[in-house]
């Protein structure tokens, strides 16, 4: 161990290593995203000028953004895992229909809104941790374990809600969600701290350490010692927790709980992912990558809307763009073996 | 027209018959630019595809109605964002078929504190503030319309096996309509024997009635919801080679009343779910806008709720409703 | 320029990586019918030449002629066209294809595009033969043979091309001693036929008894051009790679004291199918080696003692306290460490920076309430690749650029770095030049001398007799020989392997 | 060290060796869902007795599998070949539309009804060229390069059919699909002729043992000297063509071709392919087991509509059952390292 050490001055090497060959920096890994956002502001600029440039309009996309936002970040961990979630959407659904039921029927009366919170997040964590024993300990391919969690999530919702946008009637609740600290609307807020809680955790935590380490080569990592199993479920949960809280946010934009809330979010989660820059076969996440994706795809949105394009024109520009963004990507993270599915 | 077999009365536009349009109407008469946001959900299905189609073209008919589209969208998190969008960008109206109106409420309620006229289509918002004017079907009342025809053809028939082929099972327009369509039947005694539930789409159709087919070797009737499904519906039907039932479709598209008027198909009859709602919801917003009203009513305002009626489409009275249906 | 009878002749052969420079003006050039063999430390740039001439890099500069006619090698398909068949050092066979059809990927056997697998299985047990491997089944998908089987799949692969020159990266480094004898069985077979063979092995007296010529490459350049093999003794050979004049050998040690206490304890483990009963016990600062021949299960002996594998029966005590079956995280917290067998698919994070890799178990310790200290976890690990002699001394640099041997180190560090009570390496040395060779056998001894435990294998029967205080002659999956390593040599241990088997 | 003559027999030891581990055969392999089928089966006949039974039942089962298993066939060589396609779906509903435009509007009168199916699989090749040279040549993951396929198809398919469903009335292609030679409608036959197709472009040729190379080690593959790029845009067209002939299929099977065909079938074909045994990180496929996959879905909601389940409670089942078929599958396949996403 320590008995061979020290034929150099160490402080001399470290020096000279971390500055000579630091790896790509965060802000260059992520100048291609960087890049496509300011083009499609650009874009957003001529075409639609001062509607686009205006302040509000920015917290629109904002607003939009958060939901999304929190489930992409879930997923995040689970994708750098080396993992898949299909099911984050119906989790999503799920949990608000959970908890607003719970809100209006079960507890009636005085439910404090913290408690609506909690119970999406919880009911969120509990289906990641049933896909997540699922896969580690079942050993079920992760695709499907999720797709069937997807199937009955969905299902388990319905009958829960009947079917029925459950209106939650919770003034606390709304007013906190509805009030704007510093200008931004809670929602924003609420996405842009778990955004910065999951960076920390996942750059600068042995939690995320061993998230990369696992979805990097989890033979190798099981052989160093580290739990694979129980951090895979750990993962699960994690983006379970993250599509309840996903699922509380989207009862306070739209005020009801819905079994049909979050359909095929997992696509738009996994897409804005991917874009990103991290690494659909694992060992590589990037939050930042993923919030500039998330913040594309909402943009890009938001001009639609701005300009009067035809609806089937614009799934054809938007083909263009998902694929031009990706390009740009990984043009400038220059990833080695990024042909790979 | 994109059937071979029979042009359709009018080459692609929608025929109008709510307001604008037509000659001779002081309200045809251009006024000042309205700027009209428009969002519904995606087109997925032939109904949706069509009230989007027919709001686009019936808007590019008048000069003075600049429209905004936003990407049809059954996720109500973008549907919201993109009312919000509409908000900030000051347009005049808005005309809104929210995936799920009472998700929608809140923010056409904020659109409707911000000066913005909101005309509400199809599916009903929580609030009745929350719109100026709501254009809406009457799901309840095509369940009912479709149970009291299937009534009368099965007569005191007690054991008759009634079937039910329904859309989008999770939407609340759905639980409406089949809601109405058992509560009629039970008022003759009736109950839905076999319950499946398609997709609004004509595969999934096709693929529920086949496997309806053979979850029920003798049928009486079947109500499907919605006509555009109800292609590959008869799809399945032609291919198990079954006719002892007759069939009742929903929404009125063309083809189905044509055949209805053939007469040589189970399809005996169609209740109409019209597919111009959202045509109708523009027309609406922009007379509210340039604050006229109804020509052909002594109101001087336009009313708060146009409710459309459901009729029953039968081979007697098919050439009625042909020029209006949609082309699914 | 072009040398006399030259087949092969390479000439200032430039090779640029991102942020390395492996080659830097190589010459080589090889006569029909030679075993030439290519010698270099690790890092050298021995694989990158190879992967030059055969298309699957791109040089930056130099020109290659054959048969004295200049040719461009653009691509793969180029170099086998130019009858240039390669056996790469990682092992270049697909899992889910069959013997047969490894064989004969990318020149199948077919008649309008349908295979013809009987003609191709035909050809392959043919093949097999004439390397001595009659029991591999041609129909057996390689995803179930081990290491071993797989060189001997690449190896027909490239029989089966027909070339007129095979180059081998290594392809001795997962042989045991009887495979080899028969790999060089072989090669004076198609050699006699005038195909030429480009060699690459570590183990220099190899290079003595089947290489012709030499070529020495260090820090990507050429030191030494076809030196004939009699005339140049292996000292000058390990002085022209090394700079030093120093063969390897087995630094000598004091014995291990009588009174030293137990560490590791191993009762009656045994995986059913796999092998069975096996008793261990290691004392402190005391070496023991398994021997035995490839598949004999000596791999999974050690996987079980470090839990990767759940033991049928048996129970390892480390310190004297019991282990948890099948956790490796208890083993790993009781101080045993594991350098895998295969390096790159179990040992390390490929895609990831060395020091990374080198802090993998032990990263929990730069950490105050589960956040790391990066910086203090990037000192440690400087640390060790200093004491490694790791090349290039680069924490940062992606693991997958590194050179084999220097991939192995980083193993070593790792557990040097966690700090073991019982480190267990399962071929140390493979693909490890003779520096680095010798290098690590002083680490392992040195770290014996700390009072930690040692268990290895290795292939290389002089490599684990020489290293270890005892010895266990393993023979399909049973212990048929426990004594010291000093009162049995290599024919002793065939012996016994030969009796264990037979019984 | 090698001067030892060879004191054992090496023969011995490895034939130990190889012989020990020798995969399951083929049959072995799918006996996993083999059962799942026959259990689904019983199930359906408890439940639902002689209307299970019925031979039309199992034609009604057949047809229905029939479009679905002619996309999940094209998807496995996707899959084997390391990649996937998000977009079969959407190409099968732009080619229905498009062949059907072409024969009722373009064209118009006397069209040949090979013309419709050759314009489907056209259109459907088209389409899988253009996502395989995206993803061989342009570098984008497949991921996004076919989601971005999805996206822009659905939206020309819209466009070119002006969201309408477009009646096909040429009476030869209807009378060609509705006959049913030897009592098993063409549609059926179509897939049992394109699964053996499939059988043997995988098992017994040169293309399919590179499919396997390609998807099993890329790398290896191109040092032995296949042209990988080449071969994955090929295998992207195979899956186009293949949507595409489920294009026209559909049109066969409701009369019509629609922008909505095909719909969500991206998941379902994936579902069936993976349920089926093939490995979604490549390097394994499987047709048979693709077939299997595809009727075990079928199966089900065969069953399902025959007892008369509500959607809701058909989604809670439907996911624990894809969960037991996975089980069951790996559980008999015994392939190591399947708990990898
Ligand atoms: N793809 C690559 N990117 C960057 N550097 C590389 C790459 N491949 C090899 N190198 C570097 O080039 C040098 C030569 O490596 P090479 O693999 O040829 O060595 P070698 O002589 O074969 O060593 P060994 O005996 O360990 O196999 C090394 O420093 C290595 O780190
Ligand atoms: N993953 C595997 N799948 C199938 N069989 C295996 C696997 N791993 C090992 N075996 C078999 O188990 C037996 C023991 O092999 P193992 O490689 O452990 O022997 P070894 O003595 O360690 O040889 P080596 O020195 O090559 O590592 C062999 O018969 C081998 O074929
Ligand atoms: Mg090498
Ligand atoms: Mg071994």
């Amino acid at each position: 161990m320590s008995a061979f050490t020290d034929p150099v001055p160490p402080d001399e090497t470290v020096r000279e290593g971390t500055r000579r060959y630091t790896l790509p920096g965060s802000l260059a890994r992520n100048l291609g995203l960087v890049i496509a956002l300011l083009v499609l502001c650009a874009v957003g600029w001529f075409t639609a000028d001062v509607r686009f440039l205006d302040g509000d309009n920015f917290v629109t996309i904002l607003r939009f953004a958060s939901v999304i936002g929190v489930v992409s970040v879930g997923m995040t961990f689970v994708i750098t895992g080396g993992g898949i979630d299909l099911s984050v959407g119906s989790v999503l659904g799920l949990s608000s229909v959970w908890a607003s039921t719970l809100a209006t029927q079960t507890i009636a009366g005085d439910v404090h809104w913290l408690v609506v919170v909690f119970t999406a997040c919880a009911v969120g964590a509990a289906c990641g941790l049933v896909s997540g024993i699922l896969i580690a300990y079942g050993k079920v391919v992760a695709f499907i374990a999720t797709l069937a969690m997807m199937v009955a999530a969905r299902g388990l919702a319905e009958i829960i809600s009947n079917k029925r946008s459950q209106i939650l009637d919770v003034p606390p609740f709304m007013d906190f969600f509805q009030s704007r600290p510093l200008g931004l609307p809670t929602l924003v807020w609420v996405f842009l701290i778990v955004a910065a809680m999951a960076w920390v955790l996942l750059n600068r935590t042995t939690f995320g350490r061993r998230t990369i380490a696992v979805g990097g080569n989890a033979e190798a990592s099981r052989l160093a010692g580290i739990r694979v199993r129980a951090h895979t479920v750990a993962l699960y949960v994690i983006c379970g927790f993250c599509s309840g809280l996903a699922g509380a946010m989207m009862i306070a934009r739209t005020t009801v709980g819905s079994s049909t809330h979050g359909s095929l979010y997992e696509l738009d989660a996994i897409a804005a992912v991917v874009v990103g820059g991290t690494l659909l076969i694992g060992g590589r996440g990037t939050i930042v990558g993923t919030v500039l994706g998330v913040l594309i795809f909402s943009t890009l949105n938001n001009i639609f809307t701005l300009n009067n394009l035809s609806i089937s024109a614009q799934s054809i520009v938007k083909g263009a763009i998902i694929v031009i963004a990706v390009l740009l990507q990984q043009r400038f993270a220059n990833r080695p073996g990024s042909s790979s599915p | 027209g994109c059937t071979s077999n029979e042009p359709p009365p009018e080459e692609g536009e929608t025929t109008e018959d709510t307001g604008g349009g037509g000659g001779g109407n002081p309200n045809a008469e251009a006024g000042d630019t309205v700027v009209i946001g428009f969002s519904a959900p995606a087109a997925d299905h032939g109904w949706m595809g069509a009230i989007t189609s027919a709001a686009e073209d019936h808007a590019a008919e008048y000069p003075d109605v600049e429209l905004r589209v936003a990407e049809g969208t059954n996720d109500v998190n973008l549907q919201i964002s993109q009312v919000e969008t509409f908000i900030n960008d000051g347009v005049d109206a808005i005309v809104l078929l929210p995936f799920d109106g009472a998700a929608l409420t809140e923010v056409a309620l904020r659109a409707m504190e911000a000066g913005i006229v909101v005309v509400n289509v199809d599916r009903e918002f929580s609030d009745p503030n929350a719109a100026r004017v709501t254009v809406l079907g009457d799901n309840y009342g095509m369940g009912v319309s479709a149970g009291q025809y299937i009534c009368e053809q099965v007569g005191d028939n007690a054991d008759a096996v009634v079937a039910e082929i329904a859309g989008i099972d999770s939407l609340p327009l759905t639980q409406d309509r089949s809601q109405g369509f058992s509560d009629a039947l039970a008022e003759c005694g009736q109950t839905v024997d076999n319950r499946v539930a398609a997709d609004f789409t004509v595969q999934g159709g096709e693929a529920a009635a086949s496997n309806l087919l053979q979850a029920a070797p003798q049928i009486d009737a079947i109500w499907n919801h919605d006509d555009d499904q109800g292609i590959g519906v008869l799809a399945a039907i032609e291919a198990a080679g079954r006719d002892e039932f007759v069939m009742v479709g929903g929404a009125g598209s063309a083809n189905m009343m044509e055949l209805i008027a053939s007469g040589d198909s189970v399809i005996q009859a169609t209740v109409i779910y019209p597919a111009t709602q959202a045509a109708d919801g523009i027309a609406l917003a922009r007379l509210v806008v340039q604050q006229r009203a109804l020509a052909d009513l002594v109101e001087v305002e336009v009313p708060r709720l146009v409710q459309l009626y459901a009729p029953v489409v039968t081979a007697e009275n098919v050439e009625q409703y042909l020029p209006t249906a949609f082309q699914s | 320029m072009v040398s006399d009878g030259a087949f092969l002749t390479m000439r200032g052969i430039v090779k640029h990586f991102p942020g390395a420079r492996a080659l830097d003006g190589v010459d080589l050039d090889v006569r029909a019918g030679e075993v030439h063999c290519v010698l270099g430390q690790n890092g050298a740039g021995k694989s990158t030449l190879i992967k030059v001439l055969a298309g699957a890099h791109q040089p930056n500069a130099g020109d290659i002629h054959i048969d004295g006619h200049p040719v461009a090698i653009t691509s793969p398909v180029a170099a086998l066209r130019l009858g240039i068949a390669t056996m790469y050092q990682e092992l270049d066979v697909v899992d889910g294809l069959t013997v047969a059809e490894n064989v004969f990927l990318g020149h199948e056997l077919s008649t309008a595009g349908v295979s013809s697998s009987g003609a191709m299985i035909r050809r392959t047990r043919d093949l097999l033969a004439q390397l001595g491997h009659r029991e591999i089944s041609p129909r057996t998908e390689v995803g179930n043979l081990s290491a071993a089987g797989k060189q001997i799949v690449s190896m027909a692969r490239a029989l089966s091309r027909q070339a007129r020159l095979i180059v081998m990266d290594e392809p001795s480094a997962v042989l045991d001693s009887e495979e080899v004898a028969t790999l060089f069985r072989v090669v004076r077979e198609v050699t006699a036929a005038g195909v030429a063979i480009i060699y690459i092995s570590h183990r220099l007296e190899e290079i003595r008894q089947i290489g012709d010529r030499i070529t020495v490459l260090k820090n990507g350049q050429t030191v030494a051009i076809g030196i004939p093999v009699e005339q140049t003794s292996t000292r000058e050979l390990i002085t022209l790679m090394t700079g030093r004049s120093e063969e390897y050998v087995f630094p000598p040690r004091p014995a291990v004291a009588p009174d030293a206490p137990d560490v590791l304890v191993a009762e009656g483990l045994s995986v059913p199918g796999i092998f069975e009963d096996v008793s261990l016990r290691i004392r402190a600062g005391e070496i023991v080696g398994l021997a035995g021949l490839v598949g004999s299960g000596r791999s999974e002996i050690l996987e079980t003692i470090c839990g990767a594998r759940r033991a049928g029966t048996g129970r390892v005590w480390v310190d004297g306290a019991p282990l948890r079956p099948g956790s490796v995280t208890s083993a790993v917290a009781a101080g045993v460490g594991l350098c895998p067998e295969e390096r790159k698919s179990q040992g390390l994070l490929l895609d990831e920076p060395v020091y990374r890799n080198i802090t993998l178990s032990s990263f929990a310790r730069f950490a105050r309430g589960g956040f790391l200290d990066e910086l203090r976890e990037r000192r440690a690990a400087d640390r060790q690749i200093a004491g490694l002699q790791l090349h290039p001394a680069d924490p940062s640099r992606v693991t997958r650029t590194l050179s084999g041997g220097n991939q192995q180190k980083i193993l070593l560090g790792r557990w040097l770095e966690h700090g073991c009570r019982v480190l267990v390496l399962d071929e140390p040395t493979r693909g490890v030049d003779v520096g680095a060779r010798a290098e690590i056998y002083q680490l392992i001894v040195a770290l014996a001398a700390t009072g930690t435990a040692v268990l290895v294998v290795s292939s290389e029967l002089p490599e684990v007799l020489g290293m270890s205080d005892t010895i266990h002659v393993v023979a399909d999956g049973r212990v048929v020989h426990t004594g010291p390593a000093h009162e049995i040599d290599e024919h002793r241990v065939l012996d016994l392997v030969m009796e264990g088997e037979a019984a």
